[in-house]
């Protein structure tokens, strides 16, 4: 195949594996199978990004993984034919929960309950069961974990991309700058009054 | 005061005090967190028969909330860096808190709207034997002994969460004798009547500072000390 | 959705249909599903597969049924990807998973995520091809299975009794003890959150 003179671009390979893949599969396991590196990869799945556009079928990717699914704008049409296993009630606790998962993970379950002022240690275990949300060790402490939101999340929320959150970068800064002490949102300036 | 709201209803005490801040439409400052000190400590003298875990989380944010309180009512009140660092930690907190809160509103909206299917996966599995030299009994006896002792026990307080509720009265005392010390007032005749209850310890000392509010422009006045405990007994002490 | 003037073509939605029911499709389904006569079907499958001309997944058509499959052009690369997928090893997640469904099987997805405190449908999907576990029907849920301890594993293990494994009865209780704990309490708690 490596010879063959016709061979495919590397998105077209990229959305072959995927597609027999059905699952999320780890980039760094991509670019080996690939003979490819890091940026080579992230270069072929922005091609196949653009070639899906306006398809059936689109890219759905973390940091680490990707993986492929249907266009969001038909998930009416699919839901006639499969079931949805993760569309359960989140509640009060387990959307907040998410929420701090999506604009701040991966982060410790320490600094979870810090923000929400309570214990989240069975929410979480809740949403890790339910495959919403992936543990990872921890880096700069082997004995933790950190949270992180898993490629189905962001499926089940019809993003592609986590960046695609509603105001993704803004809430992050927001929340950079009150750690830091600044408030730049009307928050601050309103206290002051 | 409304007392119909469910514990239920809150996630825990920055959940509380969000909504307490909202309701009476203030921003997150010492200010509104000092007004709305009383009515959170109301809130949380609910949850007494809540487990011990449960409740802490609640006390201890109620400490902190004492001290805004007690240098909002008495500016001259020296605070030390930690008690600074826990006020100034807790506004961070509520504003991060407000702002998850406000972010999971679009979550909710977008959660399972507009689903991204996957493949599903083909029920016709023709498996090929291909075991893993790395698993033996040995590993599999390893792993589940390993996976048992991390399931997950009930209630696990964090030991710092416990020692800082067990030195809530501590805290309170020392302030009471800070506040006291030019004023000759015993605390202790104040809260005896509610020994080994921590939420009413809180309310009690609120009371106080109350008092003592009103105490300190009659001191200015006169500047007789015996005279105080005389004009506090006078308005008596607020019920709630 | 379907009021939507953005509505993507009919080829996307067979296209999405097709590589979400990862089987062939009989015309006649299809035509019912997308609420659309057979010629205009006809005419969508010849657009997709104008579409697909240089990418990874391709059109495969009989007079009757239709499906999705990689492109031809890509064979060797996803024999590649089959093989490498069989050697690879199971990783701390398979292991862990393989050695719960030793000890408890016939054993429940839900149970093994529950014991585990996380997600493990794409671990046991690995397993069941690489024919370590087998999976039977629930007796007790029809639409979900039991999963148990190959022939082929145990052989290869030189088990001749599930008994037999190392400190069997006091695992097992041990593991019992706990499901019933969360059934109890914990998760029934937060799972109303």
């Amino acid at each position: 195949m490596e010879q063959n003179p016709t061979d495919l671009p590397i998105s077209a390979k990229i959305e072959a594996v995927l597609f027999c893949k059905a699952e999320p599969m780890s980039k760094k396991k991509l670019s080996t199978l690939l003979g490819v590196d890091e940026s080579s990869l992230q270069h072929g799945l922005e091609t196949l990004r653009e070639a899906l556009s306006g398809r059936g079928i689109s890219l759905v990717e973390t940091n680490e993984d990707v993986m492929l699914g249907t266009a969001k704008e038909l998930a009416g049409l699919i839901e006639q034919f499969t079931k949805d296993e993760l569309s359960e009630n989140l509640g009060k606790a387990g959307l907040e929960t998410l929420s701090i998962v999506l604009y701040q993970g991966p982060i410790s379950r320490t600094d979870i309950d810090h923000i929400r002022g309570v214990n989240s240690q069975f929410i979480l275990r809740n949403l890790l069961v339910r495959g919403l949300v992936e543990r990872i060790e921890n880096p700069s402490d082997t004995r933790s974990f950190l949270y992180k939101p898993s490629l189905d999340l962001l499926a089940h929320l019809g993003i592609s991309k986590i960046e695609d959150l509603p105001s993704f970068a803004q809430v992050r800064s927001d929340i950079d700058s009150f750690k830091k002490g600044i408030d730049n949102t009307n928050e601050g300036k309103n206290s002051k009054n | 005061m409304s007392f119909t709201i469910k514990t239920q209803s809150f996630e825990g005490p920055l959940d509380l005090l969000l909504d307490l801040i909202e309701k009476r439409k203030l921003f997150i400052s010492d200010i509104s967190l000092a007004k709305v000190t009383d009515d959170f400590i109301m809130h949380v003298k609910q949850f007494e028969h809540l487990p011990m875990g449960e409740s802490a989380h609640f006390i201890l944010i109620a400490s902190t909330l004492l001290l805004i309180k007690s240098k909002s009512l008495l500016p001259e009140l020296a605070l030390s860096e930690e008690e600074q660092t826990d006020i100034s930690d807790l506004e961070t907190r509520l504003k991060i808190f407000k702002r998850i809160k406000e972010a999971s509103i679009g979550i909710q909206n977008l959660f399972g709207k507009q689903i991204i299917f996957g493949r599903s996966q083909s029920r016709i599995i023709s498996p090929v034997f291909a075991p893993s030299p790395e698993f033996t009994l040995e590993k599999a006896l390893f792993l589940l002994t390993d996976l048992i002792n991390r399931f997950p026990k009930q209630e696990t307080l964090p030991k710092h969460v416990v020692r800082k509720v067990i030195s809530l009265e501590e805290m309170i005392s020392t302030l009471t004798t800070r506040i006291t010390s030019h004023l000759k007032m015993s605390f202790k005749e104040f809260t005896k009547e509610h020994k080994g209850n921590r939420v009413n310890v809180i309310v009690s000392f609120l009371a106080m500072l109350e008092l003592m509010k009103k105490g300190i422009l009659e001191v200015s006045q006169e500047t007789h000390f015996g005279e105080i405990q005389m004009e506090t007994k006078e308005v008596g002490v607020p019920r709630y």
